[in-house]
C-alpha cells in the first residue's frame, strides 16, 4: 500500500467519546490541541493496512539470529488478555492480587530450575534491562565487599551483544574487550591477561554469538572467581541449552532471561521485551525488590532484601509478559522445553550443513541455536543476500554480527519451523548466492518499499510529521 | 535431518557440553494440554479479588481502553514482528512509530519524541542521563514529594555519573512547587530541574510556567501526565528541554505494573544525545516516502559502550497501543476525558468533604485523577471499611512518598478517571462516613 | 502468497490435547481418520498468510450494491466475545440467561421502533432465511384464512434480489415476475394485471435494487390489500430508510431485516448473517416460536403463539448477531442511525454525479444508499472495469445485477468512507472508462491470483483436496 | 458535497419519499459513548447466571476452542470480508472454504460438502429437500426419537413438497434403531431415510451399519455427531447418500444457539441437486491454482425461483472456525477429545448408578455425550438440588422428544465433553444423591 500517515487523513473524528464540560483555571489550559481527526473507520483501514506491510512470526520463519522468534503461542495470548489478570492495579493489596503474585512466584520458580540459580527477580523489563540490573547487583557486591573503588573494570569478549558493553558502561564501568580465539571462543590467554583485581565482571554468553559452546567455560569461571571477580550470563542464547546445561552448573554467579525469546513472549515490532535476573547464593540479597515470596499459605512481595540495589523500574516488571512465559513453560513442561531446544539446535544444524556448499562457515562444524555463514566465499556483500531473501518472501538473518565475521549472517531457525520451510529457506540462500550481483544490488523489489536510503535519513532527519 | 547430519541422535548435537556441566532434561512437571493450562489459569485468575470500584491510581490508571486497540494490537503482524532492522518488510511498524514520535510531540507541544522507552521512571533516569550528556553538571533538582520508587529509580539510573540530589519545597497551602525555594536552589552545577504536572499530590501546577525563567540553562525536564494534556499546557510551553511521561494510560490497561510505555521528548538540538530507537523519514531507490530506524549510531549495536543508551527492545507494541489510542479518541476525545477526570475528582472531593472529620483535597489547587484524603481512623479500620464496600482505593500517602509519612500519616490518595461513577462516589462517601 | 493446501503441509501436529485411551465397540469403531496433521505455527500462519489474500471492510472501501458492507465496529467484536454471553446454552434454564434474554427483548422493540412494524422474531438467520420466515407466515395466513388453495401465487419485480424468487418458490408457491417501468419502478399497469384473487403475496424492496425510492409505495399497498394479497419487505436496502420512513408506514404487512447490513454484523466472508422477520398486528401470532417477552420483572421465551409457524432453525437465531447489532443499535442511537442513513445517501449521491460524466445512469438521477450505472456508454464491460478496480486496491461493485440494467455496476458506498476514498473511487472508474479495453481484458495483475477460468471450474468440477 | 451536488441540505435527498410515509428520525435514545455502552454490556452479561459445573448438550456443547481458531476468526480480513464474488481478492476466504470441504469430506467419509448451512437442523431439512430432487418421492421416514424442534425445521423446510412423516422405533432395550421395525416401513414412496448417530438417546448405534441394506433406492441421510466422528464409523461408511450434523462443537461456544454450523456432505453424483455454495479449485490465467464459487447456476442469484435453494448468505466464518479447529487438533487430537467424551460419560453412568433410586443410561448401548438419567423425584427437587450445588444441566427429556414425554416423564439429560471433569461428575452424584 501507499498508506497516508494518520494526518493525511482527514475523515474527521466520529468517535462517541465520554462528554464532559468541565473548565480547569486559565492558567493552566491548553489553547489548541492539533492531532489528527480521524474516522474510526479510517483508524480501523489505516492500521489494518499498516499491518499487513509487516512481516512477522505469524506469516512465516523469522531466523534473526540472538533473536529467537519462535512462534509466540495463541494460548498465551489468551490467557495474557484475561481483564481478571490485566487490569489489576499494582498498588492494589497483596491480599487481593494472589494471583498475580501465584504467577510471578511460579515463574521465579521455575526460571530457577532451568538455569540453576538460587533466586531470581521479574522486574527489569528488557534484556539490556536486565542486564543493567545484573551489573548493578556486581556493583553494590564489590562495594558491600569495599572493593568498588578498586574493580572499575568489565571485561566483554569482542564478540559479545552490544548491550553488554553499553550496559556496562552506563554503570560507570570500563570496559575491556578481549579478542576472540581462532576457534571463536574466549582467547583464554587473553582473558588471564584481562583479569586482575582491577576487574568486577566478565560478561558472556554461552553459546556465543557464533552459536558455538564455550566448552572451557568451567576453567573461565574457575579464572574470573580466583581474580575475585563475578561472572555473567548474557542469556540471549537461552534457547540453545533448555534441560542440556544451565548457567548454574556453568558457574555463572549472574544471569538474566529473555522472556521475548526463549520463553516465546511476542516481541511486538520491537518490546516489550522482559529480562528477569537470576543469581546465585550469597547474592540473593542484592536483587532488586520487591521479590514474591510464598510462606505456604500466601503470597508475599517482600520489599526487605539486605544488600537490594533497590527499584530498577516502576514495579514488578512486565507482569503479562511473566503470565505468558509462565503459560508457555506449563504448557511445554520440563520434557517440552528439552525437546524444543533439541529441535532448535537439529534445524541450525541442518540448515547449516544445507548452506556450507555455497557459504563459508567459520569456526567448528557443531552448532548450537544459531549458525553464522559469511557471503564471502559467494563473492556477495550479506546485505544483498538479505535482500534477495526479502523478495522470495521471507525474512533475512541477522547481517554484520557478530563484527568478528566478514560479512556475517546470523541465522537462528529455532524449533517452530518445518523442514520444508527450512529447505526453502536453505534453496533460496544458494540461488541467492548463485544471482547476478549486480541485480541483487536492486533488491527487494517485491516489498512494499524498494531500498531506502538510509543516509538522508541520519544526515537531514526528519522524526515527525 | 539425522540421517542427512551423518549422526545416531539429537544426543550427539550436545556432545560438545562437558559433562561435567550436562543436565538431564529440567525438573519441571511434564507439559499439559491446553484445556488444563487455560483452566488452571482461570482459577490462578480467579484468585485476584473483584472489587466493585476502584480508586487506584498514583500514575497508574484503569482507563477506558476503545475496543479499536485491542483489536489492533491484537494482529499477528504487529505483535509477533521483530524490532524493524529489515526496513522494506517493516514499514507497518515503522510508519507506526513515526506516527507516534509525531502525535506525542504534538501531545507535549515538543519538537522531537523517540520510538519508545520501558516505562515513565526509567525514561525519567534517562532523561537526567541526558542532561548530564548535554551539560555534563552533577545536580539535579526535584520536588520534596515525588514518589519514593521514581527516586529509587533515577539513582540507580544515575549511579554511574555521580549525579547529587537536592529537593525543592512544595507549597502545603496550594500544593504547587515552591518558585522561590527552586529558585534559591539552583547553582552552577545544576544540571537538571525537574518539575511534575500533575505533581505527587494529585495537584495541577500553574507554577510550572515560571520554572524555566529561575533555572538559568540547566535543564529542565517534566514528567507528565499525558492525559492531562488533553486540556492543560503541554510541557513544551513552559520551555521543558526534556519532557517524559508514563503512558500507560493511553490505551493500555493497569497490568499489574507492566508493561508500560516510557513517552519521551525534547529539544530538536538534543536529538544526537537522546537515548533510545528513533524512526525517520527517507525514501526508497524509486523516491517513495519510506521509514527507517535512524541515527543508530547513538545505539548500543553500533556504539557499544560510547552509546547514548544501552536500550534494544522497548516498547514498540504498546507505542502503538498509545497511537491508536489517540487516533481514535482524537483531540475532543482526549479532551473529554481529560476534562472529565477533572470534574470527577472534584465531585469526589465535594462528596467527601461533606463528610464529618474527612479532609478531602487539603490543597487548594486544581486536581486532576489523585486526590488527597484524610481520614479520622486507622488504617485498619479503613481496610475494612472499604472491603466490606467492595471499594479498592485508598493508597496511603507514606507508602509512595516516604519521606513525608510523618507529616502526612493518615492521608490516603483516591483517584478518578473518566469511567469513575457518581455511583462509586456515594459509595466510597458512605463507606468513609462516620456511623 | 502461493499458499499451499493445510493437506501439502506436513508438519506433524504438535498440539497438547487432552488425553483419552477409551475405546468403543469395534462395531462402532472407525478404522482410519486420514484429516492433516500439521504443527501449531503452520496453521497460525497458514491462515495468517490466507486471511491476507482478502480484500476486506477492515482493508477499504467495499461498495458492493445490496450488500451494505459499513463498518463492522470493533466495540461489537468485544463485546460479542464476552464469555458471559457466548457460553450461555440455549437450553438452561430461563431464569439463569435473563441477560441474554434482555439483549434479544431489547433489539425486537429496536427493530419496532424502527420499521414501525408490530412484532419482531429473531429466528431467522439470514436474509433468505428471514424471507423464506416470511413467506411460510404468509402462507400460514392464507391457510388459516381457508384461502391457501386459491392463492399459489407470489408476484415479485424483474428487479428483485434472487433470493425473492427462490424463496417463495421453495415454499411451494409459483412465481409471476412483472417488468418494472420505464421509469425504474413498479409498473402498476402490470402490477394490478398480475393482481387477482391467486394472489398470495407481493415482495419488493424500497429502495429498489437501483436506488430508486418507490413513490407510489402507499398506492401498491393498496392494491395489493384490496386483492387479499399480503405486501412484503425485503429489508436488504434499509440503510437508505432510516429514521426517513419505513415499512410500517409504508403499509408493509412483513419485513425482514439485514443485521449483517443495516446493522454492521460482520459478513465473514459469506456468514453468518442474521435476518430477523417483523409483522404487523394480527400476523404477530403467526412468527415463529419462541419470541422474547418481559412482563415488567422477567424475561420469558414465549413459545405459545396461536398460529405460529414453528421452529425455522434450531433455537432463537444468530444471538451473536443480535448482541452485536443491540449494540450498534446503542452506540449510535435513534439520532446516530437517521444520521448515518443520511450520509450514507449523501455518499452516494455525490459518487453518482462524480461518475455521470462517463457512465451512463439510467433513470431518475435521484439515489438513496446504490446508484447502479452502466458500462456500455463506455464502450467497456462491467467486469473488465470491476477488474480495473481490483488491480487498484479496492473492491468492485456488484456487477451484472440488476438484471434489468445492461453491463451494470450496482455502487452502495455507505456511510463508512471519506469524501478523500469516494473521490478515489470515482478518479480509478472513470479512468478505467479510458483504459485500453484489450489491456482491461488482461487485469487484475496485481492481484494474489489472475483471473480464473471459471468455466473450467464448473464443467470438471474438483471440489476438495 | 452539498455544493458539489447543488443542494441546500441533505434532506433534499429525501425528498423522493412521499409526506404521507416520512418519519422524522427514530423513537429511541440518542447515541451513547463506548464507554457507557461497554459498561452496560457488561452489566447486562452479568444478569446471567454463572454455573460451576455444567452437563447441559442435547446437540450444543461448551467443548475446549483451542486459541487459534479465535486468532484466526477475529482477523479483520475474515471477519469483515464479504462473499467471494471477486475472487481474485478473496483467495483467502475461498483456499479456507475449499479446505473446509476437504476436511468435512475426509470427516464425513464422503465424497463432497458444501461450504456451509445455517444449522443442523436446517442442513437436515435441505438434505430432505434434496433428496427429493433426486428421486421426487414423498415419504420421510423418521426415527420416532427425534428430538421435536429438528421435527419442526424439517417441516417447514419440506411444506412446499407434499412430504408424509413416518416414524421408525428404536430399542427400548438397546437404546438402537430398530431395523425390521424401519424395513417394514419402507414402501416405493419412500424419499429418504433419516438416520441419526449418536441418536437422540444419546447412543452409538451400531444398528446404522445395517440401514443401507434395508432401504432400496431409498435416499439415506445420517445426521451425527461431528466430534463423535474421531472415533466412531464416518456415514461414508455405512452407505449414507448425505450426511449433515451441527459443527458447532467443532471450535464454537455454544453462543445461546447461535450461530451455528451446518454441515452437509453427499455422493458426488448428486452435487448438482444439492444445495448452497460451493467452491472449486481451478487456475488462472498464468496456469496457477486458484479457487473460486462454482456451480453457481444451482443457485438463487442465477436460477431464481428453479434454484436448489434459496441460500445466499451462509456461515463462511463458522466453516473457518471448523477448519482452524480440526487442523489445530489433527487427527490425534480429535481422536482424544472424542475418546474422552465416551470416557466421561461412562464415567459418569457408573458414578450415578451407584445412587439409590436413579438409573443413568437406561439403555444397553455406548454412549457418546448425553446421558438419560431416571431421577426418583420432581422436575422441582431436581431443579432445586442443581442450583443449590451450581449445577447447569438435566434436560427433560420430555422437553426436547415430546411425542415420548408419557413414557420417560422422570427422565433428564446429563451431558458430557472433554472439558468435564471428575470433580464435576462427583458433584452432580452427590447433589443428586438421595439425602
Amino acid at each position: 500500500y501507499d498508506e497516508p500517515l494518520l494526518s493525511e487523513i482527514s475523515s474527521g473524528n466520529d468517535y462517541h467519546h465520554v462528554e464532559s464540560g468541565a473548565a480547569i483555571p486559565e492558567s493552566l489550559r491548553r489553547k489548541s490541541l492539533d492531532i489528527p481527526s480521524v474516522a474510526e473507520y479510517d483508524v480501523v483501514r489505516h492500521y489494518t493496512r499498516l499491518s499487513q506491510m509487516n512481516y512477522a512470526v505469524d506469516i512465516g520463519m523469522y531466523p534473526l539470529g540472538s533473536c529467537t522468534m519462535k512462534l509466540n503461542p495463541k494460548f498465551a495470548d489468551r490467557i495474557s488478555s484475561m481483564p481478571e489478570f490485566s487490569t489489576v492495579h499494582p498498588l492494589a493489596p497483596e491480599e487481593s492480587v494472589q494471583g498475580n503474585l501465584r504467577v510471578m512466584y511460579e515463574l521465579q520458580e521455575f526460571l530457577k530450575k532451568i538455569s540453576d540459580m538460587d533466586a531470581v527477580s521479574l522486574q527489569p523489563l528488557a534484556g539490556a534491562h536486565g542486564e543493567y540490573t545484573g551489573i548493578l547487583i556486581a556493583r553494590k557486591y564489590h562495594e558491600v565487599h569495599g572493593e568498588l573503588e578498586r574493580r572499575r573494570e568489565v571485561i566483554i569478549p569482542d564478540s559479545a551483544h552490544g548491550t553488554n558493553p553499553a550496559s556496562a558502561a552506563m554503570a560507570g564501568f570500563d570496559v575491556v574487550e578481549i579478542p576472540s580465539s581462532p576457534d571463536g571462543m574466549v582467547d583464554m590467554g587473553a582473558l588471564r591477561a584481562a583479569l586482575s583485581d582491577r576487574t568486577a565482571l566478565f560478561m558472556i554468553t554461552n553459546p556465543n554469538t557464533l552459536g558455538i559452546f564455550e566448552d572451557r567455560i568451567l576453567e573461565i569461571a574457575d579464572l574470573v572467581h580466583s581474580a575475585g571477580a563475578l561472572l555473567y550470563y548474557d542469556g540471549a542464547n537461552f534457547n540453545a541449552i533448555l534441560g542440556k546445561t544451565s548457567p548454574g552448573l556453568m558457574g555463572f554467579d549472574i544471569v538474566h532471561f529473555n522472556l521475548h525469546k526463549t520463553f516465546a513472549t511476542p516481541h511486538g515490532g520491537g518490546g516489550p521485551g522482559s529480562g528477569p535476573v537470576g543469581v546465585r547464593g550469597e547474592l540473593r540479597d542484592y536483587l532488586p525488590v520487591p521479590v514474591v515470596e510464598y510462606d505456604g499459605k500466601a503470597y508475599h512481595l517482600n520489599y526487605d532484601l539486605r544488600h537490594t540495589i533497590g527499584a530498577v523500574s516502576s514495579y514488578y516488571g512486565s507482569f503479562l509478559m511473566h503470565l505468558r512465559a509462565w503459560a508457555y513453560i506449563l504448557y511445554h513442561g520440563g520434557n517440552g522445553l528439552t525437546r524444543n531446544t533439541e529441535r532448535a539446535v537439529l534445524n541450525t544444524n541442518y540448515l547449516a550443513k544445507r548452506l556450507s556448499g555455497a557459504y563459508r562457515i567459520p569456526y567448528k562444524p557443531l552448532k548450537k541455536h544459531e549458525v553464522v555463514v559469511s557471503s564471502d566465499s559467494t563473492g556477495r556483500r550479506a546485505q544483498d543476500i538479505a535482500k534477495y531473501i526479502l523478495d522470495n518472501g521471507m525474512h533475512p538473518p541477522t547481517v554484520y554480527f557478530p563484527l568478528i565475521v566478514h560479512e556475517a549472517l546470523m541465522i537462528e531457525p529455532t524449533e517452530t519451523v518445518s523442514k520444508a520451510d527450512l529447505d526453502r529457506y536453505a534453496d533460496i540462500m544458494l540461488e541467492a548466492a548463485r544471482e547476478d550481483p549486480e541485480g541483487l544490488k536492486r533488491m527487494p523489489l517485491n516489498t512494499a518499499v524498494g531500498r531506502i536510503d538510509e543516509v538522508r535519513a541520519a544526515r537531514e532527519p526528519k522524526l515527525r510529521w | 535431518m539425522l540421517s542427512y547430519l551423518g549422526i545416531g541422535s539429537v544426543d550427539d548435537l550436545f556432545s560438545d557440553i562437558p559433562q561435567k556441566v550436562r543436565k538431564s532434561g529440567i525438573d519441571l512437571p511434564d507439559g499439559i494440554s491446553e484445556l488444563e493450562l487455560t483452566a488452571l489459569a482461570e482459577s490462578v485468575a480467579s484468585m485476584n479479588r473483584k472489587y466493585r470500584y476502584s480508586f487506584l491510581g498514583c500514575g497508574v490508571y484503569d482507563r477506558f481502553v476503545p475496543a479499536v486497540v485491542d483489536t489492533v494490537i491484537s494482529r499477528g503482524e504487529f505483535l509477533t514482528s521483530y524490532t524493524p532492522y529489515q526496513p522494506e518488510v517493516s514499514q507497518g511498524t515503522l510508519q507506526a512509530l513515526f506516527e507516534y514520535q509525531s502525535l506525542m510531540s504534538q501531545l507535549m507541544a515538543m519538537d522531537v519524541t523517540n520510538s519508545s522507552m520501558y516505562d515513565g521512571f526509567t525514561a525519567l533516569g534517562e532523561a537526567v542521563r541526558m542532561a548530564f550528556r548535554i551539560n555534563g553538571r552533577h545536580q539535579v533538582l526535584l520536588p520534596e514529594n515525588i514518589y519514593t520508587r521514581k527516586l529509587g529509580v533515577i539513582r540507580n539510573y544515575t549511579i554511574g555519573l555521580g549525579m547529587k540530589e537536592a529537593f525543592y519545597r512544595v507549597d502545603r497551602s496550594t500544593g504547587s512547587l515552591d518558585i522561590e525555594d527552586l529558585k534559591g536552589k539552583v547553582g552552577s552545577d545544576t544540571c537538571a530541574v525537574v518539575v511534575e504536572n500533575p505533581n505527587s499530590f494529585g495537584i495541577l501546577d500553574p507554577e510550572v510556567r515560571h520554572v524555566r525563567e529561575v533555572i538559568g540553562d540547566a535543564v529542565l525536564i517534566a514528567y507528565v501526565d499525558p492525559v492531562s494534556l488533553g486540556i492543560v499546557v503541554p510541557p513544551g510551553e513552559y520551555g521543558a528541554d526534556i519532557a517524559v511521561a508514563e503512558g500507560q494510560q493511553l490505551g493500555m490497561r493497569p497490568n499489574f505494573g507492566g508493561p508500560f510505555l516510557g513517552i519521551m521528548s525534547f529539544r530538536e538540538e538534543y536529538v544526537r544525545k537522546s537515548p533510545g530507537r528513533i524512526i525517520g523519514e527517507s525514501v526508497d531507490s524509486s523516491g517513495r516516502r519510506a521509514f527507517v530506524m535512524t541515527l543508530q549510531t547513538r545505539e548500543q549495536h553500533i556504539r557499544r559502550q560510547r552509546a547514548m543508551s544501552n536500550i534494544c527492545t522497548n516498547q514498540a507494541l504498546m507505542a502503538l497501543a498509545a497511537s491508536v489510542y489517540l487516533a481514535t479518541l482524537g483531540p475532543e476525545g482526549l479532551r473529554a476525558v481529560a476534562s472529565r477526570t477533572v470534574e470527577m475528582s472534584s465531585r469526589l472531593i465535594s462528596s467527601l468533604s461533606s463528610l464529618h472529620g474527612i479532609s478531602a483535597g487539603p490543597f487548594r489547587g486544581t486536581y486532576f485523577s489523585d486526590v488527597p484524603v484524610k481520614v479520622p481512623y486507622s488504617r485498619e479500620e479503613l481496610r475494612r471499611r472499604l472491603e466490606s464496600a467492595g471499594i479498592a482505593g485508598g493508597i496511603p500517602l507514606p507508602s509512595v512518598i516516604q519521606p513525608l509519612a510523618a507529616e502526612f500519616p493518615d492521608t490516603y490518595f483516591f483517584s478518578v478517571t473518566e469511567k469513575t461513577t457518581d455511583q462509586a462516589i456515594a459509595a466510597l462517601a458512605q463507606a468513609l462516613g462516620v456511623e
